[in-house]
């Protein structure tokens, strides 16, 4: 059976599920357990299971990071939890000389089965050291594995998963998906890694996307299909494992492909996967793959300044009317935005 | 360093100032034109304002996401302030680092960041800068009782014991880490400045209730620190009296003890210590009424200042991630 | 704990097992088969053989890049470590770690790592684990002094006093990190073991010199941190013989002071346990003859175990990189 | 005036020119000023310019990256090295959310005008935490420059150029080269980032490479010249700025790209190139571009594993006749290595 429930109550039922069915799984970060209990994702948690599975911590991120790792050579299901990914740049240590390597350097015995929930701030000056996206540093690395879901289905589904699976996970949720509301069923399931979705199946481009900017897209998308321009809209879910196939599949058929990605240009993951269609794809493609990405520079507070930062539909429309040499006139779309375009809707007013 | 009548009276004025700075932007907040994460200090205007007096203009202050008054006590500019909380051009970051990231080089305010601890090295590696310079100025770097948790802290503090930096720690403990009481991030009955101690600074807690007091005993442990060219860590009890990050109050949430709320309320310390330098009649509620009405002149023109100035070209929103000066003589050769 | 003379002897047999396994690996090292960064823990066996006899079976240990002594002496498998030194598939990490990541689950060493006290955090993490589940178990965390100043050491140690979790922090405090002195790392005078008390943790300081006395002290601290359960810090003052890294001398670098290393050598701990028990009898000339043979047959074996074990299969180079075992039943959606 | 030095000597004579013509340069990191130097690179420095300017240090690469910032702030300009890449893990906040973003998010005042020199491990059972390579992590975030020198004449020109320009760079020494030999002129020259040198030109196929692996590429276009393969070969020299001119160039001319790198493949910069130039040159590819890299796996300590594990002359030379689809015989140019894989030369023999 479901219901309809928010990205946060999505994600609160997975740990609430997980910690039911699994004695072992805790759950810690800073403000977990406080009214606020981050963003109400682990509301209810402490008083459900206890201060021993379910507490707050000292702000000693690399350390806390440690313990996990630690904790979960003995059994334990670690989930840590930071209100932005910035934080977590202190930690990078134990996620990457432990965490990742641990199960391969010696050789095979035990792995660091933790999950590291990773929040990503935009909007509202969030600023150069709250809005920062680094899912490309976590692919790089062997040994991790790194999940965005789009919407609270996959969110809880893709929780679960993470929370059970013996290697180090790094769950990516945007800030501005967590007002964003779906059927959600009330058993428990998983959602396997490495899996993409492709949400319309189109003839002329290929849309490649994660996270909240699958959001863009799909509004594109629906912009873009009235003007009888049909496109694919792929969302990853996890790029590491990333699905190839479901991607070059879509390419083959459409041979034009437009990868959009939350962060910085250069070294994103929207050029790995550019450059493992033109190197495996070359033959299908019609047309140079493009992307669009954040500039190559901090993201900055003044929303003078995001409001060209971020792509958003009226721009990805643009995009493909530009690469299918169409006028498609986003200007019509962009006028369909009814608040600020620093914030995600009506639910969100900052300042965090 | 004794604290006189016209020391009294700039530390009223100046905890005054940034108690009515911080009410100004939490009244208009709500209007939704200050689009940035912003961290008040009002209940802990003391420590910012008595380091203000006791920091010289070239000595150099970093501060963290909390660092209103730190600014505007070390003579960082107002306007400029209240301008990058609107995002504007002429803000102190020219719009790009928000409340969070506040600077005045010229006051020697030379920046505070938004990762809890992160500045705390950065204050140091100015007073290394300093000590091999020869400068008798000192670094003072702001931090919480949170911070104090990050390893960064402790790596700095032995550094600077080391290489005697000219450092002062000035650690605001308001015993709470958003809305973490440090019950669950620290042992029982640990002292930050015992802590402190340990690692080699010279320690010492204040309370900030009676600024006079904190006054004088600060002054002393910065004249020691100036003379001694030794480390110190001076621990500064104070509260925080409106919620950890926005425009208001959220001891409805109930995560603070009441009579710990009530207990600052009634121990006020700017109330206290102008209902004192009343009573010992070093200023008239006359020229009481002058000193805010002066400070509500300076506010309005700053917000007036803010509201008029023109937002950043969103075409510039690329540029300046380089600095592109080249001061050195040594030639560049081609392939 | 009385140091009975079983003890005494069991003491001495660990520490000439690793000595001469260390020296066994100090003189085939020049062969150029082992070809791995070493960490040799010559003049350092004595804290490794204390915890050894001192830690249960089931009691678990992490250590750094100097861990061949702690592993040996918590039980790990001297076949799996000289395998793993030559690269083999036999090696306790199947060779994929090298000397610098031992593991050996069965005797509860859970792992050592190279990068400077990043293990420190994984051994509370597993003090977590333990107490959780009730277990009457410890951890035990190897670290050296220049672990002591990496932040994440503080930020471990706050963590277990905060939490009172069942740790043990053994610091060998041999005076160097590779080349550097304590002096140009640390305050003068600090005292490791005050710093780590004013953390929170139950402190102590010991020498190594005489391996029986240091067997009762750190008994005493062991068998109150488990009962009371609360974490303990000792500092055990040590030195290594030979190279930071590698089988050689290298004291004609001239980087410690001759006086040191001749007292060091003047109070091998070993030499002086061994001419104790043969003064005490409690052990004959002909009764460590005997010892040796036994120690010298168990290191032939494992170098030849080594020798003849098979590399890794170059095939499975990319294999192992995650875990794929799945043991909860939660179904599995698809798209 | 020229002589031949090996890249730790002009690694040395750059750091010894740079403290004598500014009295703000100072070096510092652990082992700095101890009696093997750095492998020499800071060897005399500290006898020259005294402790004030060259120190060593606590084991604390956190705080004293933010040291340097702050000391940067105030014009000083330090050098500071880390023996190993895998260390500075630990310092990535100072790094990311301080040092690469200063100048920016304060509006363009100050900026942090560090220098990190990495060394990174290969060979000798390094293994997992002692070999890792992170330029692509680096080259992600706005605000920092990453340079990569081949030989011991870039290694002084670009060192200088770090330690002069205003923003934080990071150098990276591959130890491998460390015995590398050139002829160094003995006046000091700078070497503008972002210019990247074509050690060869060639009309079949384009190389790009960095740091160590360009002269394994170097090999590998000497010996298939010898078959009548043309093959251009480009040191990139710096990552950050990227010198896209020069790679566009040469693929425009040869019609075919292989991007090698030394990091793992998924996220790698080569991914990078291969994506910029798909977008921007992809009428001139005559053929799918490829890459060779790290598989996506640790590096592992025994020598078994890591003769595969690193892309070797031989292997650029399989690839590049597969490419052309011509049969190149690289057992040949295998044949001529006279000492075991897992060491440069035979001027290193371990442990370091
Ligand atoms: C590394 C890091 N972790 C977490 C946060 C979120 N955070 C912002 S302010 C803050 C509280 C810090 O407490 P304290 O140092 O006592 O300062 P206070 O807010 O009380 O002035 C936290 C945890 C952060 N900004 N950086
Ligand atoms: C984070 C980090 N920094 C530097 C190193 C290089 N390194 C390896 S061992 C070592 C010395 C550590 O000294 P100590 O903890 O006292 O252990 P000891 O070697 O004396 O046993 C250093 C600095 C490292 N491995 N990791
Ligand atoms: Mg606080
Ligand atoms: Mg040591």
């Amino acid at each position: 059976m479901g219901r309809e429930l928010n990205f946060c109550e999505a994600v609160n039922e997975a740990l609430a599920t997980a910690m039911t069915v699994d004695p072992d799984v805790i759950c810690f970060g800073l403000g977990v357990g406080d009214p606020k209990n981050i963003f109400g994702t682990t509301l209810g948690l402490k008083e459900r299971f206890g201060p021993d599975r379910v507490f707050d911590m000292p702000t000693s991120e690399n350390a806390m990071t440690g313990i996990a790792v630690g904790a979960s050579l003995l059994g334990l299901r670690p989930v840590m939890v930071h209100q932005r990914t910035d934080f977590f740049l202190l930690a990078l240590d134990q996620l990457v000389n432990n965490a990742a390597k641990w199960h391969y350097m010696f050789g095979g015995g035990r792995a660091a089965g933790i999950t590291i929930r990773l929040i990503t701030g935009q909007g509202w000056g969030q600023g150069p050291t709250h809005s920062q996206n680094l899912h490309a540093w976590f692919a790089h690395i062997p040994g991790l594995k790194v999940v965005m879901p789009t919407n609270p289905y996959d969110a809880k589904g893709l929780l679960l998963a993470s929370i059970f699976d013996p290697n180090p996970v790094v769950f990516i949720e945007h800030r501005w998906l967590h007002g964003s509301r779906a059927q959600v069923p009330d058993s428990p399931y998983r959602i396997p890694f490495g899996q993409a979705k492709e949400l319309l199946a189109g003839q002329d481009l290929t849309i490649v996307a994660t996270s909240y900017l699958t959001l863009e897209a799909w509004h594109a998308a629906r912009f873009l299909r009235d003007q009888g321009i049909s496109v694919s809209v792929i969302d990853l879910r996890s790029i590491k494992p990333l699905d190839r196939e479901t991607i070059f599949r879509s390419v083959q058929t459409t041979g034009r492909l437009l990868v959009l990605d939350s962060a910085h240009l250069t070294g994103s993951v929207a050029g790995e996967i550019i450059a493992l269609v033109a190197s495996n794809l070359f033959a299908g493609l019609k047309q140079a793959p493009e992307r669009m990405t954040f500039p190559d520079a901090p993201s900055p507070a003044s929303p003078a300044l995001t409001r060209n930062y971020y792509p958003r539909a009226p721009d990805i429309a643009a995009k493909v009317g530009e690469m299918l040499g169409r006028d498609v006139n986003p200007g019509a779309l962009a006028a369909q935005c009814k608040f600020p375009h620093d914030v995600p809707g009506d639910w969100f007013n900052g300042p965090f | 360093m004794e604290t006189t009548p016209e020391i009294a009276l700039a530390l009223l004025a100046q905890m005054k100032r940034i108690r009515m700075v911080e009410e100004a932007i939490a009244d208009r907040y709500p209007e939704g034109r200050m689009r940035c994460p912003t961290h008040l200090s009002i209940g802990q205007e003391a420590p910012a304002a008595v380091l203000g007096s006791l920091l010289r203009m070239d000595d150099l202050v970093v501060s963290s996401h909390r660092a209103h008054a730190h600014y505007l006590a070390k003579g960082g500019s107002l306007r400029a302030l209240i301008a990058e909380l609107y995002g504007k051009e002429t803000g102190c970051s020219r719009g790009r680092g928000g409340s969070m990231h506040l600077v005045d080089i010229d006051a020697g305010f030379m920046g505070s960041t938004a990762i809890v601890a992160n500045s705390i090295p950065v204050g140091a590696g100015l007073g290394l800068a300093l000590r091999m310079r020869h400068s008798e100025n000192i670094a003072c770097i702001f931090l919480g009782d949170g911070a104090v948790e990050e390893g960064v802290f402790y790596e700095t503090a032995n550094f600077a014991v080391l290489r005697r930096l000219p450092v002062v720690f000035i650690c605001e403990n308001n015993g709470y880490s958003v809305y973490s009481p440090l019950s669950v991030r620290q042992p029982e009955n640990r002292e930050l400045s015992s802590l402190a101690a340990a690692i080699g600074l010279r320690s010492g807690c204040v309370d900030s209730v009676d600024v006079l007091a904190l006054h004088a005993q600060v002054a002393e442990r910065m004249r020691a620190a100036r003379e001694e060219c030794l480390p110190a860590f001076i621990e500064i009890k104070t509260f925080r009296w409106r919620e950890h990050c926005g425009p208001n109050h959220d001891d409805d949430l109930g995560y603070r003890d009441a009579r710990l709320v009530d207990y600052w309320h009634a121990h006020d310390p700017l109330r206290l210590l102008q209902e004192r330098l009343l009573d010992e009649r070093c200023i008239t509620s006359v020229g009481l009424a002058t000193m805010e009405r002066g400070i509500r002149d300076e506010i309005e023109d700053a917000f007036r200042f803010a509201e008029d100035s023109p937002f950043p070209d969103p075409d510039t929103l690329a540029e300046g991630v380089y600095r592109a000066d080249d001061s050195v003589g040594i030639p560049w050769v081609g392939n």
